[in-house]
């Protein structure tokens, strides 16, 4: 299908087009400065407003951002550890299982997926 | 007009129409115009015991329109209507007629007001929804499908078994509020529960609604589940037992959703942890916390659909979804990405998006019942879910590495549904009141508190902030083209082990029985044959002297019977 | 009177009409079961058939009775024994059956010679077996062969 | 008739409607040949047969209470003139006759006008009114001679009507021919029987009959008479070693015909010896108990298997269906045999039953001939796609010919073997049971080879115009509709056996 259109950006659409930036070099790196930035922010704001709590661990400062970010930490960490266990070849359950269907590379301009 | 006829029975209607009418736009039109029909229909029920019917001396009744029924069934109006027009493409009849017929059953259980019907409908929905599933026409689709119907089914079987004791032992049919205390009621619960996705009960959902056809994942995520919230909060609110499991259940699939390819299967993860948080809600049991899993299932469905949807169109459009072929899409379908973020972000619950009203009003229930250890479970499940759904879902299928793909944006229609969708999603998070006026308990609850905003940004972002972090190293788990274990592997491996076990006797049993199939009952069947078969003397043309022979040595032995005796 | 032979011969001669007629209704089945020839077949029948109108009308038979036809004027002499009419009228309905039966069967002979060629059983039967043969042959799943 | 209750005073229409039950149709038969057109054939023979239908369904309504009609032909007083006798066992049967004919007249407009030659049509449409009127005949007449002489009547017309198949395979006219023989050898049983029987009470008249030989009691004659009743009825009614004449002339006849006598030939022939084993001869004779005993019981069991078995090795729809009339007849004669009221229940039940399926079945083997051009396994591989209405027609009534609860033959199998239990017969019911998984084995076949087989490629093969298909689904859906309701045929039958199984009483009225 589309798939193997030659790959011109002014084929994109509009709105495509305006996140090319993105692809760029520094792009990434640009998200992920605002991210900082945010997240600075967010700790000044945390001392600036009130907030009020039902539970007493609320009161502690910054513990939302705290929490957020050492309980993903430890969750990616332990997804990491985990793979180690759980992971199995794709046909494990069965030859045919979906996990097997033809990746689009695979297929490669073969089927229409308009069915 | 409407008050008499119960709302199922519109669909049911439907679906024995549209094989009727010609294939094409026509039937597309009647599947879009019934819940539209339906839910003005719903809307303007009035409140109590509307239609009753007698069924082998029970009374059974159909429509029991209370607040609680009427924003579930408002609901299930509201996703069909979507799930309508996002499959508006389709052409194929299976799935149009069972897409109505499941709908139907979903509306008809939650109008059910005692036990036997609800019972009917929960057995309807599942029968109906497999062809869903199995109309991805492919053998994986198929095993997965019968996995999923033997669960469905089981689910029906043991609330039919707790129907029954129930009967026998209270002499009542009524499906009314319930307490832990009988096998009845816990056989009730667990029917709920396998349908509900309880934690270790959930595999079904992880496992059928990618295996389901594009449309048919759709319209699978919206009701299933759903019905079994609006079960529990009619039959077993304010369970205690509850609370935990929906912790649990909030948590489990964590790791899983992070190690899992299929972004379809992430998805269906992320929605299974929502349904924790629903559980929490229903066992607190207060006004507050109902309202809020009543609320969260509704944008539940909202956004639950609406990631769908939007892996939907990448599917339909490059025929995978899974995080290794993905990538780099964004360029070509841009808006489809723009509505995943939409949906990423209500069901991570920022604040503007629909996610946010609903799991407020249960963290702060947990919170103000002072339940630590689920608060922080619901806490991490948040956070979690962020990461697994708002972060890992959108990045992966959009954004990531730049593969080869280049699909064409998704077809009209779906761009459509998808943006009414994501409207929907943002209405909900912007405008909060109207969500909780159609909720069925009056409780005054603002959201939208700064310390509230804050502390909510800064789980979201520094959760963000870990995640942008670790995706360059080696902690973080990139996506690999492979099966992860997880507790299906109990039924698809451990007890079909044991099952071979049992089988050695069987299995001698069955080969005993071949050598008979190959020896003596060959010889048999050929006797047979030769005796009964067309060439065979029994079945040829008698010459009639034989015949009238037969009659007079008939005639001689009646003769000598009756003269004997 | 006497007995003879371990017989009873009143009872053998008083029912000679009996025996009469199962030796005749015995020929007829006979015939039908031993003629190959279709028509030889029909033949046998009218015959058996006759033998049961005889046995009715003989059961009719009232003795010392004579013919049940009443004087025109319908002055019945009370003395003058009638045989029984009714068996009569029956067998009268019976023979225009048989009549048609007859008629039919021949009709049939003539259509089955038309058709095989031939009005002997045997042959036909022959045929017949061919034609399910090569049904078989032609329909079944299971070869089959001549038996 | 001792004590005579029903006065005869045939002053309206209504009190007419004995005679006119066989006057109708009977005089419709000379009609069709005399106008001669061959476009007025049909609507007089449906119209003919549609009278009929009105008239017996209000026959049976009047008599479904236990009363009893007796007319009197003619004003001839019985015993000596003939009388017709309508109860609730013999308006049943005439209702069933006759809605199969009516239902069947359509169907055979459209299949006849293929398999048959046009110049025979109107002939062919006369024959058929005679063979109606001569069922219909048997059925309500209640004189001895006069069930001779319409059996005869029925008997005459049958081979001609299934000599009409000789256009689409000769061995029709060997059928017919066979079944001449053997049909006239046993009509002849038959009159011998009633011979010996007016010997006996010097009477004819059935209820006569019954009364003289309950008060004259057991003879040698008697016991003859009986004999040779049983044999030449169970000849016509394809008993197991008599049924030889059945299989080939179901085969080769036209398929409407065969559709329209495996439902009531066979049928009409159960019930003239349901009457004369229990009405006229006392159900308390000892040679009776023996013979059905001995006789009638192991050869119905015997035709169940054998004539199973010899389905289930069939290649050809319709010879299957034929062989497996002879089997289901089986349970007929068998539940006959029990003695019982359940057992006569279950008869007379599966007699209706069985009579719906088969008409059902044997009309979608007619439409299998008439798109595909045969009723072999292989022309009609999987058909099941290219005539979706029929072949689910026959799966429903396949099913209901297996007795799958919710269908007709479920219901007078369960009656059958209640019957068998309460003799404590339960080895029979064991047996019962067993011969309908061979039946699941021949409708399998035909389900198979309708659904899992594939079409071949350049089949053009189409569904059969309406005409045919309402019949069929008409029968269809009646297999399901007495299936679940059970209501009219339940106790109708139940209201039949008390009736039959008061023995002489039965036929006296209340």
């Amino acid at each position: 299908m589309d798939n193997r259109t030659p790959d011109n950006a002014d084929t994109y659409p509009a709105l495509g087009r305006a996140f090319l930036w993105l692809d760029r070099p520094g792009g990434a790196k640009a998200v992920r400065y605002t991210l900082f930035i945010l997240c600075a922010l967010l700790i000044v704001a945390d001392f600036v407003f009130y907030k009020k709590g039902y539970l007493p661990i609320e009161e502690f400062p910054i513990f939302y951002a705290l929490f957020g970010f050492f309980s993903c930490a430890a969750l990616l960490i332990c997804s990491v550890v985990m793979r180690v266990i759980l992971e199995r070849p794709r046909d494990y359950y069965a030859p045919t299982d979906g996990a097997l269907e033809p990746s689009p590379q695979e297929q490669a301009a073969k089927v229409d997926h308009h069915a | 007009m409407l008050d008499a006829l119960p709302t199922a029975f519109l669909f049911f209607l439907a679906a024995l129409i549209l094989p009727i009418l010609p294939r094409g736009p026509l039937r597309s039109l009647l599947v879009l115009i019934v819940p539209v029909v339906a839910g003005l229909a719903v809307y303007a029920l009035p409140m109590g015991n509307l239609v009753q019917a007698e069924f082998f001396g029970f009374t059974l009744d159909l429509m029991r329109v209370d607040p609680l029924s009427r924003v579930f069934a408002l609901l299930f109006c509201i996703a069909a209507f979507l799930g309508g027009l996002f499959a508006w493409h389709l052409r194929d009849t299976v799935q149009q007629v069972a897409m109505l017929l499941y709908v139907g059953a979903a509306i008809g259980a939650v109008f059910a007001g005692d036990l036997v019907t609800l019972f009917f409908y929960w057995e309807g929905t599942a029968i109906s929804s497999v062809f869903l599933i199995w109309a991805r026409r492919s053998e994986a689709s198929y095993f997965s499908g019968m996995r999923y119907l033997t669960i469905q089914i089981g689910s029906g079987v043991m609330l039919l078994a707790g129907i029954i004791l129930h009967y026998s032992a209270t002499g009542s049919i009524a499906f009314d509020a319930m307490t832990l205390d009988s096998p009845a009621s816990w056989l009730i619960f667990i029917a709920f529960g396998i349908k509900a996705a309880f934690i270790l009960l959930n595999n079904w959902m992880i496992d059928a609604y990618p295996s389901a056809t594009v449309t048919g994942t759709v319209i699978l995520s919206a009701f299933t589940t759903k019905l079994a919230i609006y079960a529990l909060a009619r039959g077993f609110a304010g369970t205690e037992l509850l609370i935990y499991i929906g912790a649990a259940t909030a948590v489990y699939p964590l790791i899983w959703a992070q190690l899992e390819n299929d972004l379809r299967r992430v998805v269906a993860y992320a929605l299974n942890l929502q349904q924790g948080f629903m559980f929490v809600g229903i066992g607190i049991g207060t006004e507050l916390a109902l309202n809020g899993a009543i609320a969260h299932a509704f944008v539940g469905v909202l956004y639950g659909m609406l990631l769908f949807m939007t892996l939907g169109a990448v599917m339909y459009r490059t025929g995978t979804s899974r995080a290794t072929d993905l990538g780099g899409i964004y360029k070509t379908m841009p808006l489809t990405a723009l509505f995943c973020l939409v949906g990423a972000a209500s069901i991570s619950a920022f604040p503007l998006f629909a996610g946010f009203v609903s799991k407020s009003l249960i963290i702060s229930a947990a919170a103000k019942g002072s339940h630590y250890v689920v608060w922080g479970c619901l806490l991490l499940a948040s956070a979690g879910g962020f990461l697994v759904c708002g972060l890992k879902v959108p990045f992966f299928a959009f954004f990531s590495k730049d593969g080869s793909l280049r699909p064409r944006e998704a077809p009209g229609h779906m761009l459509l549904v998808m943006g009414l969708t994501a409207v929907l999603c943002v209405l909900a998070g912007t405008n909060p009141t109207a969500l909780y006026a159609l909720l069925p308990y009056d409780v005054s609850y603002q959201p939208y508190s700064t310390g509230h905003i804050i502390t909510q940004l800064q789980l979201l972002l520094f959760s963000a902030l870990a995640f942008a972090l670790l995706l360059p190293t080696r902690l973080y788990p990139r996506p690999n083209p492979t099966v992860n274990l997880d507790f299906d592997w109990v039924y698809r491996r451990l007890l079909l082990g044991a099952i071979g076990l049992l089988a050695i006797p069987v299995r001698g049993f069955f080969r005993a029985l071949d050598r008979f199939k190959a020896g003596p009952l060959k010889a048999l069947i050929r006797t047979l044959y030769n005796t009964y078969g067309p060439m065979a003397r029994t079945s040829q043309f008698w010459p009639t002297g034989a015949m009238v022979l037969w009659i007079a040595i008939l005639l001689g032995v009646t003769l000598l019977v009756s003269y004997a005796s | 009177m006497v007995k003879e032979f371990g017989l009873d011969w009143t009872f053998v001669i008083g029912h000679l009409n009996y025996w009469l007629f199962i030796i005749l209704m015995m020929t007829g089945l006979y015939i039908v079961v031993a003629k190959g020839n279709l028509v030889k077949k029909i033949v046998g029948l009218n015959i058996f058939q006759t033998a049961v109108f005889m046995l009715y009308i003989s059961v009719g038979k009232v003795k010392g009775g004579t013919a049940p036809i009443f004087p025109v004027d319908m002055n019945i002499d009370p003395d003058v024994l009638y045989s029984n009419p009714l068996p009569h009228v029956l067998i009268l309905t019976a023979i225009v059956v048989g009549v048609a039966t007859t008629s039919l069967g021949l009709a049939l002979a003539v259509r089955i010679r038309e058709e095989y060629g031939t009005i002997e059983e045997d042959s036909i039967q022959k045929i017949d077996r061919d034609t399910c043969l090569q049904d078989a042959n032609l329909h079944s799943e299971v070869a089959s062969e001549p038996r | 008739m001792a004590t005579e209750t029903v006065v005869h005073t045939a002053l309206t229409l209504t009190d007419q409607l004995p005679a006119l039950q066989i006057v109708v149709p009977f005089v419709a038969a000379p009609l069709i040949v005399l106008l001669g057109g061959r476009r007025w054939a049909w609507p007089i023979a449906f119209a003919a047969s549609l009278a009929s239908l009105v008239i017996a369904a209000l026959l049976l309504a009047s008599v479904l209470d236990g009363s009893i009609i007796s007319y009197h032909m003619g004003g001839w007083a019985p015993p000596v003139g003939i009388e017709y006798r309508v109860d609730a066992a013999n308006a049943f049967v005439l209702l069933l006759v006759s809605a199969i004919s009516t239902v069947v007249l359509p169907y055979a407009r459209t299949s006849i006008a293929r398999e048959v030659s046009e110049r025979h049509h109107a002939l062919f449409y006369t024959a058929y009114l005679l063979c109606f009127s001569g069922l219909m005949g048997v059925a309500i007449t209640g004189d001895a001679f006069n069930v001779f002489v319409f059996l005869e009547i029925s008997s005459l017309s049958t081979y001609v009507l299934i000599a009409q198949g000789a256009e689409r395979d000769r061995r029709a006219l060997t059928a017919s021919y066979d079944y001449l023989i053997m049909g006239t050898i046993g009509a002849t049983f038959f009159v011998i029987g009633i011979g010996f029987l007016y010997m006996a009470t010097g009477t004819l008249n059935l209820a006569d009959l019954a009364d003289r030989i309950a008060d004259k009691g057991d003879s040698r004659t008697i016991r003859a008479a009986f004999a040779f009743i049983v044999v030449g009825i169970g000849l016509k009614v394809a008993m197991y070693p008599v049924h030889r004449w059945l299989p080939n002339a179901y085969t080769y006849a036209p398929s409407a015909i065969t559709a329209f006598l495996a439902a009531t030939a066979t049928k009409v022939a159960v019930y003239v010896l349901l009457r004369f084993v229990f009405s006229v001869f006392q159900p308390a004779f000892i040679f009776e108990v023996h013979t059905l005993e001995f006789i009638i019981l192991p050869f119905a069991l015997v035709a169940m298997f054998a004539c199973s078995f010899v389905a289930v090795f069939q290649s050809d729809f319709k010879m299957m269906l034929a062989f497996s009339s002879v089997a289901q007849i089986g349970y007929i004669l068998l539940g006959i045999s029990f003695l019982n009221e359940t057992g006569v229940t279950a008869a007379v039940i599966h007699l209706f039953n069985h009579g719906i399926t088969k008409a059902a079945l044997f009309m979608a083997v007619g439409a299998y001939v008439y798109s595909a051009g045969g009723s072999f396994y292989d022309t009609m591989q999987g058909l099941g796609r290219r005539m979706p209405l029929t072949s689910a027609a026959v799966v429903i009534a396949g099913l209901s010919l297996i007795g799958v609860p919710g269908t007709a033959g479920f219901i007078s199998k369960w009656v059958l073997v209640q019957g068998a239990l309460e003799k404590g017969w339960w080895p029979v019911a064991i047996l019962i049971v067993g011969s309908s998984l061979l039946a699941v084995i021949y409708i399998w076949r035909v389900i198979e080879v309708l659904y899992l087989q594939p079409t071949p490629e350049d089949s053009r093969v189409r569904e059969v115009p309406m005409s045919m298909l309402v019949p069929i689904w008409i029968m269809t859906l009646a297999c399901i509709w007495f299936g679940l309701n059970t209501d009219m045929t339940m106790s109708a039958a139940q209201a039949a056996a008390r009736g039959l199984l008061a023995g002489s009483a039965g036929m006296m009225g209340q």
